[in-house]
Formats: structure tokens, C-alpha cells, sequence
């Protein structure tokens, strides 16, 4: 449903990406390794078409969207929950999660949605009228996903969903990004936690450094030679 | 040796952290955890003086801390990150260590030369005249780490310094705390992932809901019947 | 087939890598010295080449925003607090001056030092009332605090002079600061400039500036680091407002008059901030390309369009500030940064960090 | 008696002042575009009015009804033009291409209408008298619009969908476009909304007032103060801060001289920011949060 | 048209065309430039053509910035400025310390002619001789007409808070005080305040049977809007030279404009105060600035003229080199023209302060709607009427 070819993207003269294609399929878990710097951010942004200029080609349900804008992508159903998470500090938890279902399509679920997303998030029900920006680290990261939820994606891009979580959460949230995959949303997922992310993921690319190193399936990965596994995902 | 005794904190009707006691020794990691809005980052603030507790005493030995701002607890030898990065955006990595390094040295020659070997030691020499604000996640939470040792501090508050790191540099984060614990300072970290916590810290103390529910080695805790329930799950 | 295409619907604050020198201490600090002497030659020599009052009177022009927009710089382009009511402290400095003079008989010589000292206090007294403000607080208060010295300036009549000001007798001699010859004033204004430029450079690369920056970019963080964000404001805010002061008393000498409105009136504290962001703030140099820009494009223009037309000037001058702005937002000298590096950087081939 | 003919003055003042007020916390308040060209659009405003009476003999409150939507337009199309481009530059940037925009505008009108005070005297110019106290009929109409307006605003800001991605654009940029917002247009919404209210407050102030090219910068320097002093981005803040202020000069310049009346705001202007560090009615969090998030 | 236009003489006109002041800077400048059209189609000075520069002075210091500027890069010998006292306060130590002559044609503050300077000429008369014209109007005319007690009658005097309106207020304070009427207050206001409640309301208090008021035109019609919305109703109210006698001010007032006096000069005098001469060129005047403007011609345009008529017409062909700054005194030294050779029916003769002697006041006041010279008799087209003045919407 995704597909984005020779895809360059960088921030002023500062070159990040190089040419990467890739992919993702209805019904499919992708996930995107990397270390540090190595763009993987930088890909989402330009994918939601946000912050950085970008050249190349990015079809998304068979649509050239590379010349929509930003926000509009999100009507069609491409979301992104980013990095560091950005909430709305200075909104309440509910006002955060009504401004995921900004447009239109999401505002038609917006009851249906919000029953599921604070079944899956507890604690968001009791902090409903607390400022977003109050919250601990941990508690903003689950606003931000349920945030993203929302909005009724068809495809959503998670960058770094676990960063702060505690091991149960971050457990629950993997279980999560499954049951999101299995009602038929695909996701791309950008995460440090490389054993976990192949443990769920039908594919995956390496990103190093601007360029695509590696991709396949979890078994083709862990197939590929150790030193160069070592390198790039640490594993 | 750095304590905090029986020191409570609330947010209007939210009590954040409730009655919490906690030790450091130089030389010493001590690892704190809890279930995600347990109160973790909130003490951190109360001992970096970032939070006035409603009771409660910081002691580094005998003398009371509780109360200074944070700038005299840094110059005490208080350090800490924080959760979310706040670099100095405009400011390029290099200036951002040698605003931190005129802490100790008052000499632009001298904390320019400490700042290049801070810089060294958390790997960022290469992007030392980036600036900060372009910094991706990880390189943040390093630069981070960095500013707060170029104040040399005796103890160091890290609150999830390795959160977005990849397994290699977590590796290399490691292995400078361990050196840093080496070097006789007193480190008390929060961080949420258990194999490190586990393998890297002397002790640990576990959070819930604002109060220290269990404390002891890594072993003696994560064996604790109500850590497992309140926070690991299935997971260790 | 690949479309280049502009995406990005927002850019976020772009900060460039800076290639200042003073990233490596002690090369920074010989530019400095450079930087200075030919800044203080260029102000000795001006008087020396030329005889015409008209070019004086630009120079001096220049020279005085220059070291307004400099003074205003350390407090707001370093410290990032904004403040919109330097016209205070630049009418305390020219006020007290005067009236040293007219009514006590003071030299200026003493009495424009004696008025930076008062300007400094004030500014000392205000920062430690309003500094803890944020943002737009912060403004809007220094501009209160402005408007009041400008209230009472008026009507304190007694003291003052009220809204019609009060004219520095001409009697030329070298005591009373008044000169027949204006390549004088060149020579005394630039060698203040000179001075700033020289304190500027100076705080810019010692521990004081650090610090500043630091505070500047997040206050939480520096202060976690120990630095002691409200001692640091205190300090700029000090040394920004004397400086300012004494720009107020070189002002009044020069021009031979000082009145309220124009002394404590927003419009003057604009002109200083205005030259700094036209520069570049937080640069030492920005303040004076800034001046330099600023004062001709307004003589040129009022030169070219002043007869044709009422306003017909200032609607081209307010149009013109808004396209440098806009073209600039990181002065003359954030521009010509970027032209540096885009050479630098085609030279090296593509940048990769 | 004369006290309570002193404090309906300063109320009615204080509507005015509101009334130029509530337009700037739009911008100002809610999405933090420092206009100080506000005032010059105030003046626009008059203008308007003036001419619509002087060519069409048009009342200034039946001119209002075209002024007020043209007006909207001009301030999508002044943003898109100027404004747009300061988006996530410097708070400075902006301030200066409104201060450029203010000279511009002022020196315009001189050129085009010159410098001569203009007048339009209508029914509005009238005094009604309610027992001992006299109420300029144009004063109360303008609060009491004022009112209205603010209410309006008030909903508007707090209540809806739009008002709510106003709020979301300011506070991040970025995550608002994740979410499907369109910054420009919100932005350009809030500064077509902020110009219509000038528009209003000028239709409404040229029956009581002359008009003139710098006619407006009296009103920005109080805008700014009661948009700061109620709250940033409160509504009712300014509402309430624009009487406070209309109050203020009203006593200070009856019981303690008319020289002293703008001083007298301005100091209690710096007190509540003393006491108050987040205005009349700013919340805490968003000081504490605000500039640091 | 002789040409000879490198031999011109170069005047610069320093007044304010932008700011609030504007639309009176440019009445003053139109005056000058018919004066100087007139005097150039009749042959030039000395067969000199005169041109013009103009400079903005909106306030002191752009005053002094603009003014700096022209003179050092044009070498004009002459400066046309500056309309406001508190500008020509500033600007005059500068063409003084340039050598350069400055002549006023519309400031009134005693200062300005105070100070000893050499190169300062005014035509237009000072503070003292404007509050002569509403002190000889009260004891003349009003005094008699009210048939009160003098110990019964009350002044209050309000003023904008600049040099003119100090230098009127203090002036005329003395004088009724002189007189022997009781001041009960002496208030000054800034002329850009928005509003004057509290003002009214407080002169209100005092209850004056007479307000004297220094005002510019904003404040004029602020100040009068709001004592009718007070009803604020003194027996007498006479302005001093500025707002109130402004057409806006008639526009804008209406009816209730009716009865109010106003001390200055006057464009309207009695025709047979004027020299025949006069006459002619008066009319002319007036003829070309309603051509030119479309509206009847005001006192500043008026002053304006008067001013460069008298420098063009009287001084400079007295003058060895019309040129020199010098030369250009000396000439202005023996100028000694008789009441009636100036539109407004003043005369020209300069003190040795540079100050015009003969600049003498002339009261108007509103009547119909229109204004119409009622003091000194002389020059007086009409008698005052409506002392006491009528309640408000009975005028
Ligand atoms: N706003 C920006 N301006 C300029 N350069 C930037 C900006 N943001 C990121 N970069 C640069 O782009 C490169 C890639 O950054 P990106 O954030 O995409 O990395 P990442 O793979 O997400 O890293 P991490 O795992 O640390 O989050 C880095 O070199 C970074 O310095
Ligand atoms: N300024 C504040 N006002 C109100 N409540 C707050 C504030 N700061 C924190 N809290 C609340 O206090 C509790 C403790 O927060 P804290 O940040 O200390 O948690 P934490 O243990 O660090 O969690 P995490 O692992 O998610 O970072 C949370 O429930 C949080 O919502
Ligand atoms: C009323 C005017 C004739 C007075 C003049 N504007 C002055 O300032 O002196
Ligand atoms: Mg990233
Ligand atoms: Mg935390």
C-alpha cells in the first residue's frame, strides 16, 4: 500500500537520506533498524511529507502523494506517531486525543475509537483533564500512540513507540502493535529494541547512514552473516 | 554518600512521591525502577532541587541540600539529565560542553580543554561543531550525559539516558558509566531496561506509585513477589 | 522517474552549524584582535579623509545605532531576553547627563559615565523585578517600564524640563563635550563603539557568554548544569543597560538636545533592536553591519523620496524592513554564514555528519 | 455621584479597549503573532468607515456588515502575503515585519488621505442620561458589542474544532500536521478573524472618534498590555483586562491627575505581572511549561 | 519665466509631514509655496528664482536628524521650520551652530526668540502676545457682557502638555490673574490621549465660568465631545491658535462650535485692515489654494504664507547676497513693515531677538458655522456674541 522509490531527504543543505526504496504491504509489519543518525526519523518525516525537504517518488493506496501536502496525507489514512512524542503540552489528555481525530474520516469514529483506545490504555481514563505536558515520561508516550490511533489509520508509522516504557508496557505495546496489524492496519515501525521489533515484524530494512543496507524477512536478516548483523543492529 | 529521607511530593491532590528514603555511596550505581508514572523522575527532580518536596530531607553526608536551587546543587556536585533532552539548540555541541565545563573551570582555556575531553569520552568529538538543535535522538541523550559529567559531579542523576540508543551504543554507554563508577562517583540511574539495570547497577530500589515498595541487590529484587506483579511482568 | 518536490509544509527553527571561530579558543581570539583593530582604525581615519558634515553627520549616525544595537545585543541576543525598553535606560543616560550639566554644571565627562551608572542601577533594579518573566511578559513589561520613564519625564517638569526637553547650551570647548568640528565627535562616539565591540567580543568568548547562551537556549538545563541563570541576566542586564546609557548621554551631546518622546519613546528602543536583528543577533559584528544598513537605507530613501509626497518615504522604508526581515531572519551575518558554508561545502562535496 | 459617573466612564473606556483588545489575543494570545501593526488596522478600519459614509452615506454600523467580512479577507491575504513566511523564525522576526508593516500602513494612509482629521458625526454622537450619570450612546453600543464579540470569540476559541487546531498549531507545529492540520490555514484563519475585528472596532469608533493616519498607534500599546495583562490568550482575560485598564485611567485621572492616567495603568500593569507572572487569568501551567517546552 | 535657475535661491522647508502634526505641516507648506510661486512668476528675488527642498520633521529629534542632513549636503542658506514650538526648540540650536537662518512661522513659544540666537527669525508672534488677544477679548468684550461680579467669575485653563501649550497656559495664567479673576485650575493632557473624561470631569467639579484652552486638533475635538457628553458648560470657552480654529473642528461640532472664541491670527480679517496691495495678493492666495485643495484656506496656511512672503517679499530683496545667512539679518533688520502687509493683517518688523513685533492677535469666534474675526475691532468683520454661551443644543 506504500511504496516509496528513490526517496532523498535532508534538512537545508544537509543531505540524510539517499535514494532508499521501500515498501509496505496491506496487513504487514515493517519494521525500520539503525543506529543512531542513520535517518530512520528523517524517513518518517518525509513520508508524512513534514520538516524536510525531499525529492523522489511516494505512492501511498496506489496515489503519487510525494505533492500533497503534509497534512492532508493524514486524510488518507498515512499517520504518523512521532518521535519524542509532541503532545499538545498545554491540552488536556482528551483534547489530545480529540485533535487525533482532526479529520473528517476520524471524526466519524471518534466514540468508537476512543472506547477502544482507552480500553487499551487505562490510564489515560483517569488522567482525561490533565495537561498532556504534566504527565511522566511513560504516560505522554501511550497519549501519543492512542493520539496516533485516533486518527484511523490505514497505515501507521510509530517511531520509537517503547522509548520510556516500562517492560510491561512495553510488552503490551508490542502485543499492540500486533492487534493493530490484525485489524488490518499496516504499520512501519521504527525501533531501537531490534529483538522484539523482529520477533513481530514480517519484514524489515536496516537503514545505515542514508542507505538501505539490508532487508528481508526476520529469518533472512538473522540468516545474514554475523559481523555484518553485529554492525548494523547489534544483536 | 548522597540520601534522601522520607521525602514526599504532590502535585495538588496527586501525591508523585510518598515517604521515599534512598542511599548512593560513591562508586556505587544504583539503579531506580517503577511502573511508568511511578514518581521516578519526579524524586530525580526533588534531588537536583528542580522541585521543593513537601517533606522530607536531600543530605550529602551530614549537610542538608534540601531547598538550594538547582544551580547550587549542580556546583554541589549534583548532576542530572533529563528525560526529555533540552539541549541548547543553537548552540553547537562543543559550546554546549563548554557552557557546562565553566561550571569547574573558570578559565575559557581550561574549560575548552575539559569540554574536548568530555566530548572524547561520550564519543561526539566528530559532531562537536553541529549544532545541537539538529541532533537525532540518540546523539541528544549522550550529549546529555556529557554536559552533566563536564560539571564533574559526585553524583549523577541519569533518567533514561539509553532509551533510543541501539544495542552497540548502549554498549559503549555502559561501559562509561562502569568507568565513571571506577572513578569513585556515585551514579543513580532510572531506566526501564531490565538487563541492564540488572547487570550494571549494585543496588536498586523499586517505585510504585510514589513509594519504595522494594529494595536490595538485582537478584533479591527482581525475585520480590510485588516488583514482578507491580512492574516486570513476564519479562526478566 | 523522480519529481523533486518541495514537501515540507513547515520548516522547523533551522540552526545551522556554526563555523564561528572561536570554536577553537585561541585562533578566535587573534580575529578578535583583528576584528578590533580594524574597527578602531576605520574610526580614527574617517575624521582624516574627509571634511564633509554631511558624511560626519551619517557616521555618527551609524556610530550611535551601532553601539545601541550592540548594547541591546548582549541583553537580548545573548541572554535571549527581549527587552522593548532600552529607550530607558538610553533617555536615563542622556537625561541625567544634561541635566549634570545644565543645572549643576557638571562636565559631561563625568556626568555621561555618572548617567550609564545610573542606567546600570536602574536596569539592575528592573532585571531583578521582571527577569523570572517568559517571553511576551517579558517584553511587554520592559515596555511598561519605558512608558513610565516616559510619563514621568514628562511631568516632572520641575526636574526635567517636561515634553519640550531641554537644549545642551552651545559652547564649544573640549570640557563641555561641544566641538565645532564633527570629525571630533567621530573620534569620541567611535571610540565608545570601539569599546563595546571590544567588551563584546570579549564576553562572547569568555565564560560569562557561554554561560549566557546557555541560559538563552533553555534556563531549566543551564541551571541544572550550575550556572546561575539569574546572576548571568543580572549581569548582561547591567552591562546592556549601562552601555545603553551612555549611548543616551553621547546622543544628547551630540545632538545638543534632549527631549521625552524621543528619548524614552518606543520608536528608539525599536531602532536598537531592529539593528541587531538586521545583523545578526548574538554576533558581535551584526549590531554595526545592521546600523550601517539601516542608517543608509533611511537617508537614501529619504534623500530620493522625502519631497515626492508625504509618507511616500516611509511606505517604502516600512516595505523594505519587512522584505530584509523576511530574507534575513538570521541577520546579515546568519546570511553571509550561509553563503560561507554553501562555498565550503560545495568545495568539499556533499555534507555528511 | 461623580465617583459613579467616573467608574461608568472608565468602563465604558475600558469597552473600547476591549473592543481593540479581543482581535490582537487571536493572534497575539492564542496563536502568538506579534502584530503590532494592529493598531494601523484599527485605523484601516476607521477609514473604511469613513469613506463608505463620506461616498456612499453609509452608516458606520451598516458599513460594518461589508467592512467586517472584507476585512477578514484582508487579513488571510496580509498574512499569506507577510506573516506566513516569519512561521518558526525568531518572535523577532515577526515583531519587526508587523513594525514594518505598521510604518507602511501609517504612511500610506498619509499619502493616500492625508494627514487632516476626519469626522463622521452620526445618532451614535448623542448622550443618553441614566439618572445622574451620562452615557455617550457610540461608547455603550461599543461595549456592548464588545461583549458580544468577546463571548463569541470566547466559544469560538474554546468550544470548537477550529479553535481547538489553533491551539494545537501553536503549541507544535509539527504534530498538529501529523494530525491533518494545515498550519497556514489555521494560522491565516486566526489572522483573518483577528484584521475582521479591527475592521469592527473601527466602524464602530468613528462615530465618536476623529480619524487620521496615526490614529491607531494610541491603540496598540494598550492592546498589548491588556492582551498580556489578562492572560495571553484568554478571551475573557482581555475582556476583563480592557475594563481593568479603562477603570484604571478613569480614577487615576480623576483622583489624581490626567497626566497620570496611562502611568497609572502601565504600573498596575507591572504589578500583576509581578504577582502574577502569567497575567490576570493566564493558567500556571502554561507559564511554568511554556517557554521551555 | 526668466531662467537663471543656477543662480536660484534654494530655501529648505523643514516642517512636519508625517506624524500628527502632518496636516497642519502641510498647510503651512502650501501657504509658503503659493508665497513662493507668486514671487517667482513676478520675476524671482532679484531676478533669482526660489526653490524649494523639503525635509520631514515630524518630531525634535527626526527634526534635528533631517534638518543636520539638509543643510550639510544642500548648503540652503535658509530653513523654513518647524511649525511646533517643541520641535524648533530642537532644530533651531542646529542651523544656529550651522550659521544658517532659521526662520518660524508658526511656533508661539517665548523660548524659541529667548535665547539670544543670531541667524532666528518669527513672523509668527509669541505665547504672550497670543494670550494678549483672549485677555484684552475678556476684559473688552466679555467682562462687561457677562455682568458678574469679578470675584464671582472662575477661569479654568486646559492645555496640551508641549512647549506651546505650557508657554500659552503660563502666559495667559498671569494675565487673568492680572485682571483679577480667580484661576480654579490649570490642567495639562497628552494631545494623543484617547480619551479626556476624567479631564472634563474634574474641570467640571470646579464649575469655571471661563475655560481657556491650548489645544491641536485631535485633542480640540476629543475635549469638546466629551464636555458636551459631561455636560461640562462654561458661560465663555475661547481656544488659543490651534484645534479650534481647524475646519475639522467646525465640521465636527456642528452646531454646538457656535459661540466658541479662539485667539490667534486669522485668514478672514476685515479687508480694509489690509494695505491695497495686500488685498489683491490675499485674494489670489485664497483663490489658489481652493484650486488647489479643494477647502477654504486656514490659519496655517495663512501663517505659512506670511512667513515666506515676508522672507522673499520684504527681507531678501533687501539683501546684498539673498544667499548669505548674514547678509540675509542684516537685510531682516531694517524690514519695517506696516500693520496690514500681511494676509492676516500684521505687520513686519523684527526686535533684535528676531522676533516680529507687529504680529498682533486677532480673536475669532464661531458663528453659523463659520468663523468669522470679532477682536480687535479693527480688523473685526463681525461682533461677539452668544457671551454667555447658550446650553449645549440650544447654539
Ligand atoms: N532539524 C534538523 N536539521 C538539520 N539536520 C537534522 C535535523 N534533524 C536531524 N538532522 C540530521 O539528520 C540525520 C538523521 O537524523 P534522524 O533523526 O533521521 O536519525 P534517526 O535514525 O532517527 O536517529 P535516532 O535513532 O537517534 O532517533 C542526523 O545526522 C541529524 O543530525
Ligand atoms: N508538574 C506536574 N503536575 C502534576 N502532575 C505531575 C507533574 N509532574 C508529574 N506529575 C505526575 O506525577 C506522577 C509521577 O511522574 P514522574 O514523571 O515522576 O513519573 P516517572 O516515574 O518518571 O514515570 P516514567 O517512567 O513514565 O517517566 C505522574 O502521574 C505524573 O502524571
Ligand atoms: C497653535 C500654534 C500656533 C502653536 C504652535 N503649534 C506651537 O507649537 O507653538
Ligand atoms: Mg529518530
Ligand atoms: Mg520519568
Amino acid at each position: 500500500m506504500l511504496v516509496v522509490e528513490d526517496l532523498e531527504a535532508g534538512y537545508g543543505d544537509i543531505h540524510v537520506l539517499n535514494r532508499i526504496s521501500l515498501s509496505v504491504k496491506q496487513g504487514e509489519i515493517v519494521a525500520v533498524l539503525g543506529a543512531n543518525a542513520a535517518g530512520k526519523t528523517t524517513m518518517l518525516r518525509a513520508i508524512s511529507g513534514v520538516v524536510v525537504k525531499s525529492s523522489g517518488k511516494i505512492q501511498f493506496l496506489g496515489q503519487d502523494i510525494e505533492r500533497t501536502p503534509g497534512h492532508e496525507r493524514v486524510g488518507l489514512g498515512l499517520v504518523q506517531v512521532p518521535e519524542s512524542r509532541r503532545l499538545f503540552p498545554h491540552m488536556t489528555v482528551r483534547e489530545n486525543l480529540e485533535m487525533g481525530a482532526f479529520h473528517a474520516g476520524a471524526q466519524r469514529k471518534f466514540s468508537q475509537n476512543l472506547d477502544r483506545v482507552l480500553d487499551l490504555f487505562p490510564i489515560l481514563q483517569d488522567r482525561t483533564n490533565q495537561f498532556a505536558g504534566q504527565m511522566s515520561g511513560g504516560e505522554q508516550q501511550m497519549c501519543a500512540l492512542a493520539r496516533g490511533l485516533m486518527a484511523d489509520p490505514k497505515l501507521i508509522m510509530i517511531d520509537e513507540p517503547t522509548l520510556g516504557l516500562a517492560p510491561l508496557v512495553v510488552e503490551q505495546t508490542f502485543q499492540l502493535v500486533k492487534q493493530i496489524r490484525d485489524a488490518d492496519i499496516a504499520v512501519l515501525l521504527v525501533e531501537q529494541n531490534a529483538v522484539k521489533s523482529l520477533e513481530i515484524a514480517d519484514r524489515a530494512y536496516v537503514l545505515e547512514r542514508g542507505d538501505i543496507v539490508m532487508t528481508g524477512t526476520p529469518q533472512e536478516l538473522n540468516q545474514q552473516g554475523e559481523e555484518l548483523r553485529r554492525a548494523y543492529i547489534g544483536l | 554518600m548522597f540520601e534522601v529521607r522520607d521525602v514526599t511530593k504532590r502535585f495538588g491532590g496527586l501525591t508523585a512521591v510518598s515517604d521515599a528514603s534512598l542511599m548512593v555511596d560513591s562508586g556505587e550505581i544504583v539503579g531506580v525502577i517503577g511502573p511508568n508514572g511511578a514518581g521516578k523522575s519526579t524524586l530525580f527532580s526533588v534531588i537536583a532541587g528542580v522541585l521543593r518536596p513537601d517533606e522530607g530531607v536531600v543530605l550529602d553526608g551530614e549537610k542538608v541540600l534540601t531547598g538550594l536551587r538547582p544551580y547550587r546543587m549542580a556546583r554541589a556536585g549534583v548532576a542530572r539529565t533529563f528525560q526529555t533532552p533540552r539541549p541548547f539548540g543553537a548552540l553547537t555541541v562543543r559550546e554546549n560542553m563548554v557552557a557546562a565545563a565553566h561550571t569547574v573551570h573558570r578559565s575559557t582555556a581550561d574549560a575548552h580543554a575539559w569540554a574536548a575531553e568530555c566530548l572524547e569520552r561520550i564519543g561526539l568529538t566528530e559532531l562537536a561543531e553541529v549544532a545541537a538543535s539538529t541532533l537525532p535522538l540518540g546523539m541528544r541523550k549522550r550529549l546529555e550525559v556529557g554536559r552533566a559529567l563536564a560539571t564533574k559531579p559526585r553524583l549523577l542523576l541519569l533518567d533514561e539516558v539509553l532509551g533510543g540508543l541501539n544495542p552497540n551504543e548502549i554498549d559503549t554507554m555502559v561501559a562509561l558509566i562502569r568507568e565513571l563508577r571506577q572513578s569513585g562517583m556515585a551514579i543513580c540511574m532510572v531506566e526501564h531496561a531490565m538487563a541492564i539495570i540488572m547487570s550494571l547497577c549494585d543496588r536498586i530500589y523499586v517505585i510504585d506509585h510514589g513509594v519504595v515498595i522494594s529494595t536490595g541487590t538485582p537478584q533479591e529484587v527482581s525475585s520480590d513477589q510485588q516488583v514482578i506483579d507491580a512492574y516486570l511482568g513476564g519479562s526478566v | 522517474m523522480t519529481r523533486t518536490s518541495e514537501s515540507s509544509t513547515v520548516e522547523e527553527p533551522q540552526t545551522t552549524p556554526s563555523t564561528r571561530p572561536d570554536a577553537n579558543e585561541s585562533p578566535g581570539r587573534k580575529i578578535w584582535a583583528i576584528s578590533l583593530a580594524v574597527l578602531a582604525a576605520i574610526v580614527a581615519v574617517i575624521p582624516l579623509v574627509t571634511e564633509n558634515n554631511y558624511y560626519f553627520d551619517v557616521v555618527i549616525g551609524i556610530l550611535l545605532l551601532a553601539a545601541g544595537g550592540s548594547a541591546w545585543n548582549l541583553l537580548g541576543g545573548y541572554t535571549g531576553q527581549i527587552s522593548l525598553g532600552h529607550a530607558g535606560f538610553f533617555g536615563l543616560g542622556g537625561y541625567v547627563s544634561v541635566l549634570l550639566f545644565t543645572q549643576h554644571g557638571v562636565t559631561p565627562w563625568i556626568g555621561i559615565p555618572v548617567g550609564g551608572l545610573v542606567a546600570g542601577l536602574v536596569g539592575l533594579l528592573i532585571g531583578g523585578l521582571t527577569l523570572r518573566l517568559r517571553g511576551p511578559f517579558f517584553v511587554l513589561a520592559t515596555i511598561a517600564f519605558a512608558q513610565v520613564l516616559l510619563i514621568l519625564a514628562i511631568n516632572l517638569d520641575d526636574l526635567t524640563g517636561g515634553s519640550p526637553g531641554v537644549s545642551v547650551p552651545f559652547k564649544a570647548g573640549v570640557a563641555n563635550m561641544v566641538f565645532d568640528n564633527r570629525g571630533s565627535y567621530v573620534w569620541l562616539i567611535g571610540g565608545f563603539l570601539v569599546v563595546v565591540f571590544g567588551l563584546t567580543a570579549w564576553i562572547e568568548t569568555h565564560r560569562l557568554g557561554s554561560q549566557a547562551r546557555a541560559v538563552r537556549e533553555s534556563r531549566d538545563a543551564a541551571e541544572s548544569l550550575g550556572i546561575n541563570s539569574t546572576s548571568v541576566k543580572l549581569q548582561m542586564t547591567a552591562t546592556s543597560s549601562a552601555l545603553t546609557g551612555i549611548v543616551g548621554g553621547l546622543s544628547a551631546y551630540y545632538i545638543a538636545f534632549i527631549d521625552p518622546s524621543s528619548s524614552f519613546g518606543i520608536g528608539r528602543s525599536i531602532d536598537f533592536v531592529l539593528v541587531a536583528i538586521i545583523g545578526g543577533m548574538g554576533t558581535v559584528w551584526g549590531p554595526i553591519l545592521g546600523a550601517i544598513l539601516i542608517q543608509l537605507l533611511h537617508n537614501e530613501l529619504s534623500g530620493a523620496l522625502g519631497s515626492s509626497g508625504a509618507g511616500l518615504y516611509l511606505v517604502v522604508y516600512g516595505v523594505l524592513m519587512i522584505v530584509v526581515v523576511l530574507f534575513f531572519p538570521k541577520g546579515i551575518v546568519g546570511g553571509l554564514d550561509i553563503v560561507r558554508r554553501r562555498i565550503r561545502t560545495n568545495r568539499e562535496g556533499r555534507a555528511r555528519v | 455621584m461623580v465617583l459613579l459617573q467616573v467608574l461608568v466612564s472608565g468602563l465604558l473606556l475600558g469597552g473600547v479597549y476591549s473592543l481593540v483588545s479581543v482581535g490582537l489575543t487571536v493572534v497575539f494570545g492564542v496563536v502568538r503573532i506579534s502584530n503590532f501593526a494592529h493598531g494601523a488596522f484599527v485605523m484601516l478600519g476607521m477609514y473604511s468607515a469613513y469613506w463608505a459614509h463620506e461616498l456612499f452615506a453609509l452608516d458606520p454600523y451598516v458599513a460594518a456588515v461589508v467592512i467586517v467580512p472584507l476585512f477578514f479577507l484582508l487579513g488571510m491575504g496580509v498574512y499569506q502575503l507577510a506573516f506566513r513566511h516569519t512561521i518558526g523564525k525568531d518572535p523577532l522576526v515577526q515583531i519587526f515585519v508587523s513594525v514594518g508593516l505598521l510604518v507602511a500602513l501609517e504612511n500610506l494612509a498619509l499619502f493616500l488621505f492625508g494627514a487632516d482629521f476626519r469626522t463622521v458625526r452620526t445618532f451614535a454622537g448623542q448622550t443618553a442620561q441614566l439618572g445622574p450619570v451620562n452615557l455617550p450612546v457610540g461608547l455603550l453600543i461599543a461595549f456592548v458589542v464588545s461583549l458580544a464579540v468577546a463571548l463569541a470569540l470566547m466559544a469560538l476559541i474554546q468550544r470548537t474544532k477550529l479553535g481547538r487546531a489553533t491551539r494545537a498549531v501553536t503549541q507544535d507545529r509539527v504534530a498538529a500536521t501529523l494530525m491533518g492540520v494545515s498550519t497556514h490555514r489555521m494560522y491565516s484563519v486566526a489572522f483573518g478573524i483577528s484584521i475582521a475585528c479591527t475592521g469592527l472596532a473601527g466602524s464602530l469608533l468613528m462615530p465618536i472618534k476623529a480619524v487620521y493616519p496615526t490614529v491607531g498607534t494610541q491603540f496598540t500599546l494598550v492592546a498589548f498590555v491588556i492582551v498580556v495583562l489578562g492572560g495571553m490568550g484568554s478571551v475573557s482575560g482581555a475582556l476583563i483586562g480592557g475594563l481593568v485598564v479603562g477603570l484604571v485611567e478613569s480614577l487615576a485621572g480623576y483622583y489624581v491627575s490626567p497626566a497620570y492616567q496611562q502611568l497609572a495603568y502601565f504600573v498596575v500593569f507591572i504589578i500583576v505581572l509581578l504577582a502574577r507572572p502569567q497575567g490576570l487569568f493566564g493558567s500556571a501551567v502554561a507559564a511554568e511549561i511554556g517557554e521551555e517546552a | 519665466q526668466s531662467g537663471g535657475s543656477t543662480k536660484g535661491i534654494s530655501v529648505v522647508n523643514a516642517l512636519p509631514f508625517s506624524g500628527g502634526l502632518a496636516e497642519i505641516g502641510q498647510d503651512m507648506y502650501d501657504g509658503a509655496d503659493i508665497a513662493r510661486q507668486l514671487v517667482n512668476e513676478a520675476g524671482g528675488v532679484k531676478g533669482r528664482q526660489v526653490t524649494f527642498t523639503k525635509v520631514d520633521a515630524p518630531d525634535p529629534q527626526k527634526g534635528v536628524t533631517e534638518v543636520n542632513r539638509v543643510i550639510s549636503q544642500d548648503h540652503a542658506p535658509i530653513v523654513f521650520c518647524c511649525y511646533s514650538s517643541s520641535i524648533d526648540l530642537a532644530v533651531s540650536p542646529v542651523t544656529e551652530r550651522n550659521k544658517v537662518v532659521m526662520l518660524e512661522a508658526g511656533a508661539i513659544a517665548p523660548e524659541i526668540t529667548a535665547r539670544g540666537f543670531k541667524y532666528l527669525l518669527r513672523t509668527q508672534s509669541t505665547a504672550a502676545q497670543y494670550a494678549g488677544g483672549a485677555l484684552g477679548l475678556i476684559k473688552d468684550e466679555i467682562l462687561p457682557k457677562l455682568k458678574m461680579d469679578k470675584s464671582a467669575v472662575s477661569i479654568a485653563i486646559v492645555h496640551e502638555q508641549g512647549s506651546y501649550g505650557k508657554a500659552y497656559a503660563a502666559t495667559v495664567q498671569k494675565g487673568v490673574e492680572a485682571l483679577g479673576l480667580n484661576v480654579v485650575a490649570n490642567e495639562s493632557y497628552d494631545a494623543d490621549s484617547t480619551d479626556l473624561t476624567s479631564l472634563v470631569l474634574s474641570i467640571k467639579g470646579k464649575n469655571p465660568t471661563i475655560i481657556l484652552a491650548a489645544s491641536y486638533t485631535n485633542d480640540a475635538v476629543l475635549f469638546f465631545d466629551q464636555m458636551r457628553q459631561q455636560g461640562l458648560a462654561p458661560k465663555v470657552f475661547i481656544g488659543a491658535g490651534g484645534g479650534h480654529s481647524n475646519a475639522v473642528f467646525g465640521k465636527s461640532e456642528g452646531k454646538n462650535a457656535n459661540g466658541v472664541f479662539e485667539s490667534s491670527s486669522s485668514a478672514h480679517v476685515n479687508p480694509t485692515a489690509l494695505s491695497s496691495d495686500m488685498q489683491k495678493v490675499s485674494e489670489e492666495v485664497k483663490k489658489r489654494y481652493t484650486a488647489l485643495r479643494h477647502k477654504p484656506v486656514s490659519n496655517q496656511v495663512i501663517l505659512g504664507f506670511s512667513g515666506m512672503w515676508t522672507l522673499l517679499k520684504y527681507v531678501l530683496p533687501k539683501a546684498d547676497d539673498p544667499t548669505d545667512p548674514a547678509s540675509i539679518m542684516k537685510a531682516a533688520a531694517q524690514v519695517n513693515e506696516p500693520l496690514g502687509s500681511l494676509p492676516n493683517g500684521w505687520g513686519v518688523k523684527f526686535d533684535q531677538t528676531g522676533q516680529n513685533t507687529l504680529a498682533e492677535p486677532t480673536v475669532q469666534q464661531w458663528q453659523n458655522s463659520n468663523l468669522v474675526v470679532v477682536y480687535p475691532n479693527k480688523v473685526a468683520t463681525a461682533q461677539p456674541t452668544m457671551v454667555p454661551l447658550p446650553g449645549w443644543n440650544q447654539r
